[in-house]
């Protein structure tokens, strides 16, 4: 695949996306809502067949934000997804980890760092926080530093 | 016949020789043979990524490099990539070089460490005494060119901190020379011999299937025939420029990874070899002054794998988020696939065989000025001392 | 000076305990070990569980998670025993002081158990091989 | 309901700025306030001087003077150069900038946009004991105000050294 | 009581105790320092084990609650004892040939696995899952080896059956002393087994699963500490005296400290073995224990039957080479 | 006219089978009685033992078929008897307070006395016409005391009682050709122990040794026919096994085939001894293979009453003096503890409600006592010096190497022998350790903390016997000159020993060895503090049970070996159990037998009845032809 042709996969999913921005040759960030971050995932993980790199939860504006890391390879290009958690009282998103195990992990770690509940997560428990720590209070959510 | 319905569990840590760190595996035994694994990774969360926040962009690296000690030049180098990313900076070419050159040292010394680890978890204490032994002149090199043994800090936004001095370069490939020997050597000997065979090959296989689903990196997902370098892929420094090969073994097993790993090390003195040669003269920084808002990152080969720095600004000097995944993070999980069926003790070498390190599996770290401020020297140490064993003479 | 002790400083076995570190510290007093450090010369030996140790080895800043571990550990240590905080990190937190998962340093946390915990403080981020081991003797030839 | 943040700067005392509280949502420790009294003073009180002593005194020639127009050009700190040494508030003759004018950390502020209820006022407005910021979400901009930021108004002191500046706010802009 | 006496003396004093435990601290010595120097290192000063058991003897001893406290104390004690009868049966039936002392060599096979076995109950006893792992790789461990000592040894009792030279019972340490059976290729073949198992008798690589550091962090001794350790250690240091010494005794024609020469002779004979032992335990990595089981059971086992039936035939034909 | 002897035999005989129909309201007293006859019975056992009788010969009326019965006291079977009685005064003792409820009292103790009865009619008579009856009773009060387990072990009484018998047919027809065989001999055939000598040359002696020895090996629960032992070891009660299995019918088997090595038949060394040797190699090492993957105590313990049999007929197959003393005296040995063993099981079982090693652990601390027995017996079983087990068996070996340096040449497979025997040992030792381990060691499931040790009157038997395997293991010239000697016509010197073990010596040795680290270990924690801290597990706490670590764990490596794994795994299948293979070919005789045995009482004793009569019809037509 060429750098076009990968422009003409990514924008199969305009449908589901918001926004396309491509600020160099191999970067992209697309923006989602929610609730089609997993298919757009599903998407390019099965079929344009991208390596998962990891996620990045960010307690935004107005939102929480997830952001999927892709990267093609074969062209060097990291793809990211920005999926918008509207909801802030019960921010919750679908999980990717069943047909990527390689991000039941990083579920689970934003599930303890930023509360958010990844629906048909196989095993949504405590990852990188203490068993002590309290219920609750979630460290990289802003509140919680006030 | 009744099912015991009880499941003896082997705890592996958090504090257990096999590990450098504490993490903690839980296997799950029948017999001999492991049939479940759980992870705990909690016990090194410093909260690195929320203290980060706090941070002033310059201040980071330093930060990142204590992430972990053994990646200590390829977490600042891809946080720097991602920042110069959302700055627009391109660093001057001597530093790229030299970056180029201190990171593959450090995958050359990271390398010999594992073989060395390999084989001390294997109790081949001969493997681990010779190549740490060959080791220790790399660290020399790197603490004559940056200064310290490990946590080098030599990468900053814009370039390097220290240049490579032109006396040292003689030096340098001295010592590479020998080292290539020694490497040889050392390579023949572990590839050679019957009884490492017997301990290693079969043992621990992820297939190429597991290695996509669980994204795996680095060595890891090379020694399973998944040919990702990035390096090659998306060259950074100046990888594009040099001349070298991706290893990779289509087993999967243990002694794939090895097999990976000690050519590597070979691969990576030709690297350094060429970058010597080719390297021009030259600053090797440029001038930053804001950094303006926006989002970037920067991914680097570390000798694990992929390390992955991802970095949003709001226009002021501190990152609003700055994300780090360390191959660690994604190689672990693995355990899952490759443990599983395994005898206790292939399991054991097989933990080692992605040569995790969790410190990275929680990223993000704050730096401190004043790190050394409170540190005790050694009059207080002796005082210390000898006050508790007044105590505890009194004690007896 | 009791035979006892003086046995113990002719034969310290050391047992690492990480608690947060970076990996430097560990890879470095793994280190020591090695040809060029040898630490077996004094009759170091790295041993694998606490109850053989006569010193731990705590490097790294003391996490939530791991705090109740060490103190575990160092309950379970025979006495006497003698604790080196290796490292920026475990002498005074060093670059994770703000973390907040960090409960604090080595001393700190040690003392809370134990008032007459024998500590001694290696410096140095990571601390140099040569530095451990003169600290290490050197604490020891002070008790 | 997006309001304007009015900064009343006769009445500011400019001594403990850093007492203002702020509700920046990514640096909760942050003190957005001052980066903004920074650039107000760099575009409002600076006497932009030919020979600028705080330009020369800089030791990490941090500071630099950016051409806005012809004949004018504005005083810029570059953040990831200063270190916050305050050699530039000495060598100011007219002690336009503050040791607390020059941060170490530069903060940002983004007048709470999102964070506030209605009618509630942002955190430094309510911290602010002197009373000298405001949040408004209509204000009728008077002669004596300059809009240097989209959203923040700046009441300067009685005078006519800025006046150039009430005509041309926008060029306080980056 | 004289008697009584006599033996009190040989099991404390000379050959038993005080003088095996020296020798044995010394020969943990050389074990240690040529451990070393094949690492290239400089390795421990000359007292370095006598420290060890001192610091140990001088430290807290810490029992774990949910241990069998009585089997975990007793453990070392009953392993030391068995470890020190054994030495004092080798040294004495090596010294006094004429007199056969105590047992004969299927004795002393015996003798040879209660500490082993003690090892096994005191891990087992202390309640930790690493101790149990242990244990059962011990255990393993036992029955792998012994098949192929049982087998060495009954390649050693046709060799003696055989030879014409043996004027008592060809079970006793002395007449198996006479034969020399390392002269034959069955009994060279026999020996070379017999040092593996002395190997694995010993707990050192490649045999080591059982302790295992990096693995089950210690395995059998996980628990064990202060005094208990130190008697474990003894135990140890009795042993590397007395399971080369028995290889001596029973495969390189005995330990004759009658001359000066025939006493060198005899060091030479055991430091041959020490370092035979030191060099395959730094040229090999650890052995799974299911590849040592396979090992003994299904490499040593037929080179072994190969042995017996050389050494068969041997007696049939009188040829003693064989 | 030494009365005494026929009152041991059918005193219990009669009170056994009073007892079987003993109404429901004294069944409660039943026990008392049992104990008392069973008292009596040991009595007169030393009193005989003692000298203190000879003969005693009851006069049939059936002159012409000789059928007096004759008992005889036989230095041989003094001492045989004398232990016979007095396991059976221990194993009543141990089951009085074993299962106070027991719905089969009546049967138990019925049965468990005409056992006794029974052997010490095997014991004392030398016809073996009223052995075989004899015989018969032993066998019924087998299957009848395994009955008693209730439902779950009507398998296991069939399968018992269908090898048995079906061994004892095999008895019945090597009978018939003794008759015949020593008719060319003497005229007049005759069953009469003591004048028998049958050369092994021609065929037919062979077939009637071979057929004869089928039924003492089977008896001893010697490979092949060794199956109906742990099947009936897994279900039925750990006293059950202890009395009969473990001690009569060893003592009764081993008895059988000294007689007919020693007294019926003229044995030269050759095919027989070698057919010997192979079944007592084999049984050593394939039963101890099979035990150690056991996860039940008594099957693993059943396992190894068959594999120990191996060295007792491996000690008589070598035909060496000290070979036959060794393999004898291993029977002595084995039978105590062995006994010791499945008391102690049976202990277990009963205090901690299961036999399944898994469900086990850390009951050292609760049941000190059954542990030290256990212990012991473990270690005699597993020939650790200086118990008693490694004294025979270490007999055993020198006979085999006696054997080799006797015959060179002759019989060149004895390193063969001497490699199953001494191997099978360290096997024995990894089996035992698993039980140590899992049961007594390890670390006590939670649910286990409320077991407490069994009551004294069933400590006192495991004691007994416990001692007994450190006596006749430190002072063995106790139990050789005193019983084995004599009863082999040997003498100290004539049994002479290849080896040496001064086990006396050693012993003290071993305790100033212990004594001496004690010492050690005092001087040094004078001052010091012992502590008791928490298991160490890497600094994670873990819950109680997951830290369990059954010893059923142990050797899953080894049955995952290769080639083992498929012997492990046909095994399983029962591949070696002829019992099986009978029902498999079709409904053979154990599918007719199985039918016959329905379990009910009185068909069974119709059917022993009319047995009876067949057999003694058969007979008394091959005496008139
Ligand atoms: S993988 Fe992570 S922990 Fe390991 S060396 Fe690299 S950064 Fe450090
Ligand atoms: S203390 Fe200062 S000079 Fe020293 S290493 Fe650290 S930064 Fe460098
Ligand atoms: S002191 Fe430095 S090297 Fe050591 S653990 Fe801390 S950050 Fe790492
Ligand atoms: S409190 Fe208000 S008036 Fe006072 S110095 Fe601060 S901003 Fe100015
Ligand atoms: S505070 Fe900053 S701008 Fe001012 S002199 Fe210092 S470095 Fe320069
Ligand atoms: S406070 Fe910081 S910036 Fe100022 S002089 Fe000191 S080191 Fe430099
Ligand atoms: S010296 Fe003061 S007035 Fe002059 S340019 Fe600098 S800041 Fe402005
Ligand atoms: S408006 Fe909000 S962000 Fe700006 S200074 Fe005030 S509180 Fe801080």
């Amino acid at each position: 695949m060429n750098d076009q042709e990968l422009r003409d996969e990514i924008e199969k999913m305009s449908n589901k996306l918001i926004a396309i921005e491509q600020p160099l040759r191999n970067r992209y960030f697309l923006s989602c809502e929610s609730q089609n971050a997993h298919d757009v995932c599903r998407f390019l993980f099965e079929d344009v067949r991208a390596r998962f790199v990891i996620a990045t939860a960010i307690d935004s504006d107005d939102c929480y934000e997830i952001l999927y890391h892709f990267a093609y390879d074969e062209l060097g290009t990291i793809i990211h997804i920005k999926a918008h958690i509207r909801d802030r009282e019960n921010p919750s998103i679908e999980s990717i980890a069943p047909f990527l195990p390689g991000a039941e992990w990083i579920e689970r770690e934003i599930h303890d760092v930023m509360g958010i509940v990844f629906v048909n997560h196989p095993r949504l428990e405590r990852l990188i926080l203490a068993d002590d720590w309290p219920d609750g209070v979630y460290p990289l959510r802003k509140e919680a530093k006030r | 016949m009744k099912i015991s319905m009880r499941k003896p569990v082997i705890p592996v840590g958090p504090v257990h020789p096999l590990q450098e760190e504490m993490e903690y595996f839980q296997l799950t035994i029948d017999g001999e043979i492991v049939t479940d694994i759980d992870v705990n990774i909690a016990y090194n969360h410093r909260g690195i990524e929320e203290i980060s926040e706090t941070l002033q962009f310059d201040q980071v690296p330093f930060l990142v490099s204590r992430i972990c000690g053994i990646c200590s030049a390829s977490h600042p180098l891809a946080y720097v990539q991602a920042v110069e990313e959302i700055a627009n900076i391109t660093p001057p070419e001597r530093a790229l070089y030299v970056r180029t050159i201190i990171n593959e040292l450090e995958r050359i010394h990271s390398h010999i460490l594992w073989a060395g680890l390999a084989g001390h978890f294997i109790g081949y204490e001969t493997v681990f005494m010779w190549a740490w032994k060959y080791r220790e002149p790399v660290l020399d090199l790197l603490e004559e060119i940056t200064g310290n043994r490990n946590n080098y800090g030599n990468v900053k936004i814009g370039g390097c901190r220290e240049d490579i001095k032109p006396d040292i370069i003689p030096k340098l490939l001295k010592e590479l020379d020998l080292l290539e020997k020694k490497m040889d050597m050392l390579t023949k000997a572990v590839l050679d011999d019957p009884i490492l065979h017997a301990r290693l090959k079969g043992v621990g296989i992820l297939t190429k299937e597991d290695a996509i689903k669980y994204a795996v990196a680095g060595p890891t997902a090379r020694a399973s025939g998944v040919p990702i370098d990035v390096r090659r892929d998306d060259p950074y420094a100046m990888y594009g420029a040099l001349d070298w090969n991706v290893i990779t073994q289509e087993e999967g097993d243990v002694f794939a990874k090895t097999v990976v790993r000690l050519l590597e090390t070979l691969e990576a003195i030709k690297i350094i070899r060429q970058a010597l040669k080719k390297m021009p003269d030259g600053p090797v920084m440029t001038e930053v002054k804001d950094i303006p808002p926006g989002e970037g990152c920067g991914h680097v080969e570390a000798p694990r794998g992929e390390t992955f720095h991802y970095v949003r600004s709001d226009g002021g000097n501190r990152p609003v988020r700055h994300k780090a995944r360390a191959p660690s993070y994604v190689n672990v999980p693995s355990f899952k696939a490759s443990c599983i069926g395994e005898e206790v003790s292939d399991a054991m070498i097989t933990l080692a065989a992605v040569d995790p390190c969790y410190s990275c599996t929680e990223r993000m770290a704050v730096l401190d000025s004043q790190t050394n401020a409170l540190i005790c020297g050694f009059e207080e140490l002796l005082r210390l001392s000898r006050e508790k064993t007044e105590r505890i003479r009194k004690g007896i | 000076m009791s035979w006892k002790l003086w046995s113990l400083k002719k034969s310290p076995w050391v047992f690492h305990v990480n608690t947060g570190a970076c990996n430097n510290c560990d890879i470095e007093v793994v280190n020591c070990l090695t040809p060029k450090f040898d630490v077996e010369r004094f009759g170091i030996k790295l041993v694998g569980t606490p109850r053989h140790a006569d010193a731990l080895l705590v490097t790294g800043v003391v996490t939530r998670q791991a705090a109740p571990r060490l103190i575990r550990a160092y309950q379970q240590t025979p006495k006497p025993c003698v604790v080196f905080a290796i490292g920026a990190c475990a002498c005074n937190l060093g670059i994770f002081r703000k973390g907040y998962h960090v409960v604090g340093p080595v001393d700190k946390i040690l003392r809370e158990v134990d008032p007459n915990a024998i500590i001694a403080y290696v410096p140095g981020c990571p601390p140099k091989p040569e530095a451990m081991i003169s600290g290490v003797i050197k604490a020891l030839g002070a008790i | 309901m997006a309001g304007k943040l009015i900064i009343d700067l006769p009445k500011c005392k400019k001594q403990d700025m850093r007492s203002i509280q702020c509700s920046y949502k990514h640096h909760p420790d942050n003190n957005g306030l001052i980066v903004l009294l920074e650039r107000i003073q760099f575009a409002l009180i600076c006497r932009k001087c030919h020979s600028a002593p705080c330009v020369t005194a800089c030791p990490m020639q941090a500071l630099e003077k950016i051409p806005v127009s012809p004949d004018e050009s504005l005083l810029h700190r570059a953040t990831m150069k200063c270190t916050g040494c305050n050699t530039c508030a000495i060598a100011c003759p007219f002690g336009t900038i503050y040791t607390d004018l020059v941060p170490y950390v530069n903060d940002i502020c983004d007048v709470c946009r999102g964070r506030l209820d209605d009618s509630e006022k942002p955190l430094c407005v309510r911290t602010c004991e002197d009373g000298a910021i405001d949040y408004c979400s209509d204000v009728t901009v008077e002669n004596s105000m300059v809009e240097i930021f989209e959203d923040i108004i700046v009441q300067v002191p009685q005078g006519n050294r800025w006046e150039p500046f009430l005509r041309q706010p926008e060029s306080a802009h980056k | 009581m004289n008697d009584l006496l006599n033996n009190l003396f040989w099991i404390l004093i000379f050959p038993g105790f005080v003088f095996t435990v020296t020798c044995g601290l010394l020969a943990g010595w050389v074990v240690r320092k040529v451990t070393a120097l094949v690492h290239h290192r400089i390795g421990p000063p000359l007292l370095q084990q006598g420290y060890d058991v001192m610091k140990l003897l001088g430290k807290e001893t810490l029992i774990p609650e949910a241990a069998q406290k009585v089997v975990f104390i007793a453990a070392p004690l009953a392993g030391m004892s068995g470890a020190l009868v054994l030495a004092t049966l080798l040294w004495r039936n090596n010294f006094a040939t004429n007199i056969p002392y105590l047992g004969d060599v299927i004795v002393a096979l015996y003798l040879m696995a209660i500490p082993s076995l003690a090892l096994i109950l005191g891990s087992s006893a202390s309640a930790s899952p690493h101790a149990a792992i242990g244990a059962s790789r011990e255990i393993k461990l036992v029955i792998s080896y012994e098949l192929a000592l049982v087998l060495a040894l009954i390649i050693v009792i046709i060799k003696a059956v055989g030879n014409s030279k043996v004027t008592g019972s060809p079970l006793y340490l002395s007449s198996l002393a006479a034969v020399t059976p390392v002269f034959s290729i069955s009994g060279m073949l026999a020996f070379l087994v017999a040092i593996l198992c002395v190997q694995a008798k010993l707990g050192y690589v490649p045999f080591d699963a059982a302790e295992a550091e990096t693995e089950i962090a210690g395995g059998i001794l996980i628990e064990y500490s202060g005094a208990l350790l130190a008697i474990w250690q003894l135990m140890q240091t009795i042993l590397l005296i007395a399971f080369p010494l028995f290889l001596v005794t029973v495969f390189m024609g005995g330990f004759d400290a009658g001359t000066v020469s025939a006493l060198l002779l005899s060091i030479g004979k055991y430091v041959l073995v020490l370092v035979l032992l030191i060099l395959i335990k730094n040229t090999n990595p650890r052995m799974r224990i299911d590849q040592v089981m396979k090992f003994f059971w299904y490499y040593c086992g037929p080179v072994l039957g190969f042995a017996i039936v050389l050494a068969m035939l041997g007696n049939a034909y009188g040829l003693g080479w064989l | 006219m030494d009365r005494i002897l026929a009152i041991l035999v059918f005193v219990p005989l009669a009170a056994g089978f009073c007892m079987l129909f003993a109404p429901r309201s004294i069944r409660t007293l039943l026990k008392w009685f049992a104990l008392l006859v069973s008292i009596a019975a040991f009595i007169s056992a030393i009193r005989i033992f003692a000298g203190q009788a000879d003969t005693f010969t009851l006069v049939l009326p059936l002159q012409e078929f000789q059928l007096d019965l004759l008992l005889a006291v036989t230095d041989l079977n003094k001492f045989i008897l004398l232990f016979a009685t007095g396991f059976g005064l221990l194993i009543v003792l141990y089951s009085l307070k074993i299962n106070p409820d027991m719905k089969h009292q009546n049967a138990y103790y019925g049965s468990i006395l005409m056992a006794i009865g029974g052997s010490a009619g095997i014991l004392l008579t030398n016809h073996l016409l009223w052995l075989l009856i004899f015989w018969e009773i032993v066998t019924a009060s087998l299957y009848l005391l395994i009955s008693t387990g209730g439902e779950k072990c009507k398998f296991a009484a069939t399968k018992s009682f269908a090898m048995i018998g079906a061994s004892d047919g095999a008895f019945l027809l090597g009978l018939a050709m003794v008759w015949t065989l020593s008719g060319d001999v003497n005229g007049s055939g005759t069953f009469i122990i003591s004048e028998l000598n049958i050369g092994t040359t021609s065929g037919t002696g062979i077939v009637a040794f071979l057929l004869l020895m089928t039924a003492a090996v089977t008896k001893a629960g010697a490979m092949p026919l060794h199956t109906w032992l742990p099947t009936s070891g897994q279900d039925s009660h750990a006293s059950v096994m202890a009395i009969l299995p473990a001690a009569l019918d060893k003592l009764l088997g081993i008895y059988l085939l000294v007689l007919l090595v020693k007294d019926i038949f003229v044995l030269q060394a050759g095919a027989l001894t070698l057919v010997l040797s192979v079944i007592g190699s084999a049984t050593i090492l394939v039963a101890v293979m099979i035990a150690m993957v056991q996860h039940n105590v008594k099957k693993l313990l059943s396992y190894h009453a068959i594999s120990q049999v191996g060295y007792m007929v491996l000690g008589i197959a070598t035909l060496t003096p000290v070979g036959i003393a060794g393999g004898v005296f291993h029977m002595l040995n084995h039978t105590i503890y062995k006994c010791c063993l499945f008391l102690c099981g049976g202990a277990v079982e009963k205090a901690a409600g299961t036999a399944e090693l898994e469900e086990m652990g850390g009951l050292g601390n609760k049941m000190p006592w059954t542990f030290v027995a256990c212990l012991i017996g473990a270690l005699s079983i597993s020939g650790i010096p200086p118990f008693n087990g490694f004294v025979s068996k270490w007999m055993v070996y020198q006979g085999v190497i006696e054997m080799g340096s006797e015959q060179l040449g002759g019989s060149s497979l004895w390193p063969l022998w001497l490699f199953s025997a001494m191997f099978g040992s360290a096997l024995t030792l990894a089996s035992f350790v698993k039980i140590l381990h899992s049961i007594f060691l390890s670390r006590r499931p939670t649910n286990m903390e409320s077991v407490r040790e069994v009551p004294v009157t069933m400590i006192v038997p495991m004691i007994v016997l416990a001692f007994l395997c450190v006596l006749f293991g430190v002072a063995y010239f106790i139990p050789l000159d005193y019983f084995i000697y004599p009863a082999l016509q040997m003498t100290r010197s004539g049994g002479e020993m290849l080896g040496i073990w001064d086990s006396a010596t050693a012993t003290i040795l071993l305790i100033i060895g212990t004594v001496l680290g004690g010492f050690i270990l005092l001087l040094s924690m004078r001052t010091k503090t012992v502590r008791s801290v928490p298991t160490w597990s890497c600094g994670e706490i873990q819950p109680n049970d997951q830290m369990i670590i059954p010893g059923t764990h142990f050797y899953k490596t080894i049955s995952s070996l290769p080639y083992l794994r498929r012997l492990y795994h046909i095994q399983e299948k029962g591949w070696f159990d002829p019992y099986d293979h009978g029902g498999r070919i079709g409904l053979g005789v154990s599918g007719f037998l199985k039918w016959l045995h329905s379990g009910l009482l009185s068909t069974y004793l119709t059917w022993v009845a009319v047995g009876l009569l067949l057999t003694l019809g058969i007979l008394c037509q091959i005496w008139k032809g």
